[in-house]
């Protein structure tokens, strides 16, 4: 796991901090920012080992998340 | 199109507060208002919510007079106003009257809020807050400062009234309100008007 | 947290070529941003169904009659032709316009406290009526809109505005299970509950609103999914207690599944 | 069965079956309601005569539902109706309201058990700044020409209309000929739902406050209903409608609406041959209520005799607008059928000719002592 | 939380608290109501402080159940209410209707979002001649006093009375004195039901169309509703409230209601103080319209200006009452705050301020040209 | 006929002594004669509630609360404290009553068409809400009162003056067994469903009146008693034939029996 | 009180028809319009029900011309009358005119309802319709003799109109109705008013 | 059976004939009358042979019907 099977675009002006997204991600490769966004809200960032699987995105209320994956690689 | 020439000059202070959902502006109002009224004087607190939504604009009237009270809910014009946030303080410029003390968040208001004939008092009140580890609690910081600017109520009033209105899901936030009230009122220490 | 990791950029799509987007920030049929609190589960119930009106291809054959709770804003950001209602309503409007257009896919977006408070009576007499219609029932256990009092689906013991205590049986009554109630009504083709907790959930209750519609399609009556959606306002909780707490107390009173499946092929039709 | 196909000749028809074919020459399509006596004629006619021609009516559950599946139907638009007496009527305000807010064209029928309706019908008890066009028919010939004109009106001005009539006109049969009345072009409906709106960035809303979407936005409740307001105003003073006789030459005018006016009609035209000095005067929209004609018939007048079967309730539109308000008299009241289902003994026509006689012989009494 | 024990020194509460509170000192001990702004926090508060005082308040599912359990305690004699605001209200339409005419007292709560309800208040759109007392307080502590002459007057007349409020009557927090206010004794409930009267030949009954019972025939809906109407009437006689200032010198003379006169009468003093012979004219009471004293402070009057938050509703009341109907300008309109919840800009002092200055410069100009 | 027989005088008491009197013509709270139809079942339904308050010992400490439909003008005759309520709003007038007067009986009295048309919501409401009244359902398919309409209740195939050809399913939807719904809900005490077509029906259904007024007066929540009663004149039938038709129609969609037992003794308590 | 002088003698036959709830007085008002405007005639038929209940009265007016009708739907005074029961014939003294033409089911109503001054004819409907076998077909004995009497419709009009206006499960009363009507005209063979 | 083990009191003006009772009656010794009552209805006749089980005034809408037993005889 090496290579990223995945990864997303995080629109942190849109984020509300609800942190959803965290618990929601399986590789746990989510983490909550210490900065505010404008509206004052901690948004989420991206560690390496995301599986573009989707799970933030689906849970986020906000529309934040797009998703990629890298479809030469891996499983 | 303004009350140019009111039937008696107020003895009220007439506080606008104005700000953005989320960021406590009817807390600190009613804070105000009910430490006002603890010791004894005439209070009102105008809401202004702009419905139920977050992010939205949130201000509010306070009027603070030693007799019952003759003004409006919606204000006219006002003797001081607290700016939290530059987002919708539009109106401000306008209702603030000449003379009048407009404290304002440096944190976040861009310089267009407040007149030259105002007395413009800053406090980086986000800032401040953000340091003190109490992101929500900037409200208070401006109001520790307003409350000192004017002598209006002993700190201490503030402090009883700000915890009794915690609701309790909110009672751990007690202690940093009061720091943050603190801070505030030592951020202006030396500037309070002549009275 | 797992600071040891590195952070990867994520402020633009990546560079390499060989990536492929599979999901967008949102479906295109929704317009822009809503005004919803943190955590809350209703704009995610709003995304799957859009989803589906796409994944159905009759995004321009749908029309939505909205009902007044938070989701009520919504309206301003569905790009589907909407009648936003009186509040309870949305049963007998959607009634009036699929019986006007029964070539168009009609649905109603309702929160419990329009749904199960208001417009009790409403639903149910739709749904015994066969109406062909799709009723999406957002239930977070209060009136979010109003700053979270007790509805007619609080749980037990829940606090509320209303309920300062904890919803008390002996003095607020019992939660109602209306899509059970529905479930139990000829007339209906297809009932579900699903919830928007968890990604897994999420994508289960997409499969609950495809089948909903799907069935209305096929002239079976009256489909409804209730969705279990997070209020954090309204339940005073934490944005990221959520999840859990909807799985803890409303999940227990509400159990998530197919309520009533839709009829075998063999015995379809209306 | 009586259907819709225009009949040269006369047919003997309950007044509410009259209406309703009426309305399904007017082109509804769409019909809910909720047995209610006496509107429960129309309600059962149209269950079958709709289906038969290509419509669908509804055994709504209640008056709310009923109201609700017309303002859907109306929404689509589909020329829809509801009705009810004013008892259920009570109940469908919000919905009347939302339909003026939101502008969904629909008919309300009123048949009413008596006069009691007339602030409901000229103001509401609903909520916020709407009027609706109210027409007060005096017999049934007149109410199949208002039913076709209310379906119209409502359409022209997307907005509700309703009409105001009674047991008289419910359940008494007369001949009519039924025909279609042909009206002014209407507008385009550009606004209705179809559902062809998704996903092309101007899918259509219907609502109240009217904010629009986010990429469309509308006027806002303050601009929205501003504009309401305004059209209100322009229909007051476009669809006024009344009827006097005689007011030139008055010394004694009397005021009625609906059914009662027909009486008074009656009892005029014996005291004129009788050589009194005596006129009538009827407003047929009670909204918008004809205001300045009636300004123009009390010109000169020195009683006005306010005939009305309820404490007065019209009286104070007239008290509005007579030109001496000191000349007015009621000579109306309260009168029920003891079942509470029609009138009472008051809308007798020796009945009022006595009060007529009355009031004119107490102010000549005034007026010498 | 705060509990009806009067107490000596001043409380800051919120108006909707403030109106709870002075309900429960009146002797409220039923409550029933739903959700809507800004009506809300009286449901909330009622729901704390009602169980701690005594009474009942019961969430109730919508607001039509909302007023028929609140009937149905008001029609053990208990002193009940229910409430929202006008959109709400319109739902209750029938409800309110029913208490009227089958004389059960109790008070319902209009915590209105703007002025637009003027007409629900004072005509309704309920069924049948009833009115229902209808109290404008122009700001909080009025509100609390009228809440309690409510409960009093709707016990002394059988009858449902409104509060007509306001976001800003709901919402402001001031400064206020709870004491519960005396009144004259109220006539022996003798009606209520208790559940005594099964078996003795004279069990009770409460109905609207008051036929009795077979051995013991009530008077039936002709003798009954004209009774109520009559009672009506001696309310309309007896029940008039209204305040005025400077009207005797006054040129000018403003007309308003609730929160709007109070800011009439805040900038009026400010144009006085200027020296313009201005006054105002304020109805305490919606219903019963308190037309004689208009009449009389329009005596003389070069304008009266009508002023309220909607499109011209106690306009019409004002025609019917002003002295010089052709004085009568509007110089209100409809103004919603974007939110749809509340007041738009039109409430405002300087707003209102420039409106009046521009009635009194525009007719000038007239009556020069 | 068997005009062989003898008659027996009956326009007097037997003059033997010995005679016992065991029925009286009718219970003393029944203060006069009603204007119903001949073979109408109302009446009937009537006559066991009224009994049932006096075997109680109840009488003087009930209060009433009645429906529109043609037992609306019981109230005329029935020697207990009444409120005459709006069309379908029994349920909450008597809940405002109860909450303010605990210690009394209290009962409403509805038909189908006030109760499962107007009033859906207000008897699911009152009954989830574990209101402490009981509800009796005078359920018989029709609008009686206004001229024998369609209801809610009307079964499959029933001609009423708005379904001429009778009831289609595909038109008018389907019939609600709201005594089941009722049954369902938390808060409920006792709940079902009897008829008057026959003698033994009746005294059955006495029988389960009276356990619904035990269950109320024992704090066990809601009670309701669904009674199916004859309407000849709305069913367009004779009236020697509505007790054969009421079996054969409705009694096959409206199974009799309890549906909801009352909680046993152990467990019994609010 | 009584609208002594009309503005034009009306040339409107006024019929009222008065019983009780049961004795079929609607559809035999109903009868005996749809017949007259079948032969073109103008008709109307103002019911006036006592609520929903049997047993109550069951009141009619029928008012026939040849000319578009000026009468009101609730007669200050009528040309004719029928009465079937006594139990609330009240106002059909004060209401018929002089000379009217008042036609009396002689089973059952006493002498009271009819004056000197009017034409009374009597039929004992109740009765020949027992002997008939169709007890609820008395109404159209009365509306048979009445028909004779004034030679309003031909016969067989009243029949047509009749057999239409039964409803689907009632249509088998449809003869003995018919031979009532037979009866009835048969009753009064030779009363018939001088045209 | 010959001596009578109940009879009825029957008020045969109250009667609307519906003949419930007839139906109703275990011994099926309830008859219609051919005469009417004021009202015109056909009533009940008791035939004898009552056992006064009270079924007819169980099932009567009208309150015709009150019932007397014989207590010295029979079962
Ligand atoms: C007739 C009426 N009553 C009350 C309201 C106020 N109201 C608006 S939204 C709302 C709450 C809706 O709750 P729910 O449907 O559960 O939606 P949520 O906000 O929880 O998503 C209420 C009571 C209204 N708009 N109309
Ligand atoms: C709000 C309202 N709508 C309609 C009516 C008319 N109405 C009176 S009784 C009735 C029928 C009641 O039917 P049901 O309750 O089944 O009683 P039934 O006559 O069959 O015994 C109706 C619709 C009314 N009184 N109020
Ligand atoms: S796509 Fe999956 S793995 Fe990648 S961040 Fe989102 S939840 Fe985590
Ligand atoms: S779920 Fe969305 S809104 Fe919530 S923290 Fe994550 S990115 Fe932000
Ligand atoms: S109040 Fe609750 S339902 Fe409404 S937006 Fe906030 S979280 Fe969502
Ligand atoms: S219409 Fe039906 S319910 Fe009404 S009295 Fe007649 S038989 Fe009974
Ligand atoms: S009491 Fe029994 S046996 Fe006697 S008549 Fe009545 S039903 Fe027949
Ligand atoms: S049951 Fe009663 S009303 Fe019916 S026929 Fe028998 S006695 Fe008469
Ligand atoms: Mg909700
Ligand atoms: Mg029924």
């Amino acid at each position: 796991m090496n290579q990223p099977r995945g990864t997303v675009v995080i629109d942190t002006e849109r984020c509300k901090g609800c942190e959803l997204c965290i618990e929601a991600c399986p590789p746990d490769v989510l983490v909550m920012s210490t900065e505010v966004n404008e509206t004052g809200y901690r948004y989420p960032l991206l560690q390496s080992g995301c599986t573009g699987c989707t799970a933030c995105r689906m849970v986020c209320p906000d529309q934040v998340f797009e998703v990629y994956r890298f479809d030469a690689r891996g499983a | 199109m303004t009350s140019a020439r009111p039937a008696a000059p107020p003895a009220e202070l007439q506080l606008l507060l104005i700000g953005i959902g989320g960021q406590g502006i009817q807390l600190i109002g009613k804070t105000l208002a009910q430490a006002a009224t603890n010791t004894g004087k005439h209070a009102m607190l105008a809401a202004d919510y702009g419905g139920e939504m977050r992010g939205g604009p949130s201000n509010a009237s306070v009027v603070i007079g030693t007799e019952p009270l003759r003004s409006l809910p919606i204000l006219p014009s006002a003797t001081a106003a607290i700016v939290a946030s530059h987002k919708f303080a539009g109106p401000v410029p306008q209702r603030l009257r000449e003379g009048g003390l407009l404290l304002r968040n440096s944190s976040v208001v861009d310089s267009g809020a407040g007149r030259e004939h105002h007395r413009v008092v800053e406090v980086p009140a986000t800032a401040m807050a953000t340091e003190l580890g109490a992101p929500q609690a900037s409200g208070f910081i401006l109001l520790g400062a307003f409350n000192r600017l004017t002598g209006l109520v002993p700190e201490a009033e503030l402090v009883t009234a700000m915890t009794a209105l915690l609701p309790p899901y909110r009672a751990q936030h007690a202690t940093k309100n009061a720091e943050a009230l603190s801070a505030g009122a030592a951020a202006v220490a030396g500037q309070e008007a002549p009275r | 947290m797992t600071q040891e990791l590195r952070i990867v950029p994520t402020d633009r799509p990546p560079a390499d070529g060989k990536a492929r987007k599979v999901a967008d920030f949102r479906p295109s049929l929704m317009l822009g941003e809503h005004g919803l609190c943190p955590g809350c589960g209703e704009p995610v119930a709003l995304r799957i169904l859009l989803e589906t009106l796409q994944d159905l291809g009759i995004v321009n054959n749908s029309i939505g009659v909205v009902g007044h709770g938070c989701y009520g804003s919504f309206v301003r950001i569905m790009d589907v032709d909407v009648l936003q209602c009186l509040h309870g309503r949305a049963p007998s409007c959607a009634t009036g316009i699929k019986r006007m257009r029964p070539q168009t896919a009609v649905f109603t977006m309702q929160g419990d406290g329009d749904m199960v408070n208001e417009g009790l009576q409403e639903v149910l007499h739709t749904a015994a009526r066969g109406e062909n219609v799709t009723a999406i029932l957002l239930n977070n256990g209060v009136f979010g809109d109003t700053g979270g009092q007790q509805t007619a689906t609080t749980v037990l013991g829940q606090r509320t505005k209303t309920s300062i205590e904890g919803r008390d049986p002996g003095l607020h009554g019992h939660p109602i299970p209306v899509a059970d109630l529905v479930a139990s009504l000829d007339g209906v083709g297809y009932v579900a509950r699903g919830a928007v907790g968890t990604a897994g959930s999420i994508a289960r209750t997409k499969r609950m609103i495809r089948a909903a519609f799907e069935s209305q399609l096929a002239g079976e009556g009256f489909s409804l999914v209730e969705i279990l959606t997070m209020c954090p306002t309204g339940w005073f909780v934490g944005a990221p207690q959520g999840p859990d707490y909807l799985a803890e107390s409303m999940e227990q009173v509400f159990p998530l599944g197919d309520l009533r499946a839709r009829p075998k092929p063999s015995g379809a039709g209306a | 069965m009586n259907t819709a196909v225009a009949k040269p000749s006369m047919q003997l028809l309950e007044g509410a079956t009259a209406i309703a074919e009426s309305a399904i020459l007017a082109g509804c399509r769409f019909f809910a309601g909720y047995p209610i006596s006496p509107f429960t004629p129309l309600l059962e006619h149209m269950s079958r005569a709709l289906p038969e021609n290509g419509g669908v009516c509804i055994n709504a559950e209640s008056e709310i539902e009923g109201a609700n599946m017309a303002l859907g139907a109306g929404a689509t638009g589909a020329m829809a109706a509801t009705g009810s007496c004013g008892q259920g009527l009570a109940l469908m305000q919000e919905t009347i309201a939302e339909a003026a807010l939101n502008e969904t064209p629909m008919v309300v029928f009123n048949l009413a058990r008596n006069q009691q309706d007339y602030f409901q019908a000229t103001r509401g008890g609903g909520w916020g700044d709407y009027r609706t066009i109210a027409l007060a028919p005096k017999d049934i010939p007149e109410a199949v020409e208002h039913t076709q004109l209310l379906f119209h009106l409502s359409r022209r001005y997307r907005a509700p209309t309703l009409l105001y009539g009674d047991p008289l006109l419910a359940q008494t049969r007369v001949g009519v000929h039924l025909r279609r009345i042909e009206f002014d072009e209407l507008p385009p409906q550009d606004w209705a739902l179809d559902g062809t709106g998704g996903g092309t960035g101007e899918s259509r809303q219907i609502w109240t406050w009217a904010m629009g979407k986010a990429t469309n936005p509308g006027l806002g409740p303050d601009g929205h209903w501003q504009q309401v307001a305004a059209k209100f105003d322009r229909i007051a003073e476009l669809e006024q409608r009344s009827e006097q006789r005689y007011a030139e030459d008055a010394d004694t005018l009397v005021v009625s609406f609906g059914s009662a006016a027909k009486f008074i009609e009656h009892v005029v035209e014996e005291l004129r041959a009788e050589g009194h000095r005596i006129g009538w005067f009827r407003p047929i929209s009670l909204w918008p209520f004809p205001g300045p004609a009636l300004a123009g018939a009390t010109a000169g007048i020195k009683r006005v005799l306010v005939f009305e079967l309820n404490a007065g309730q019209m009286l104070e539109d007239v008290r509005q607008y007579a030109r001496d308000r000191d000349a007015i008299r009621f000579i109306g009241g309260v009168s029920i059928h003891e079942s509470g289902l029609s009138y009472g003994p008051l809308l007798d026509a020796p009945e009022i000719r006595a009060r007529i006689l009355a009031a004119i012989a107490e102010d000549s009494t005034r007026s010498t002592s």
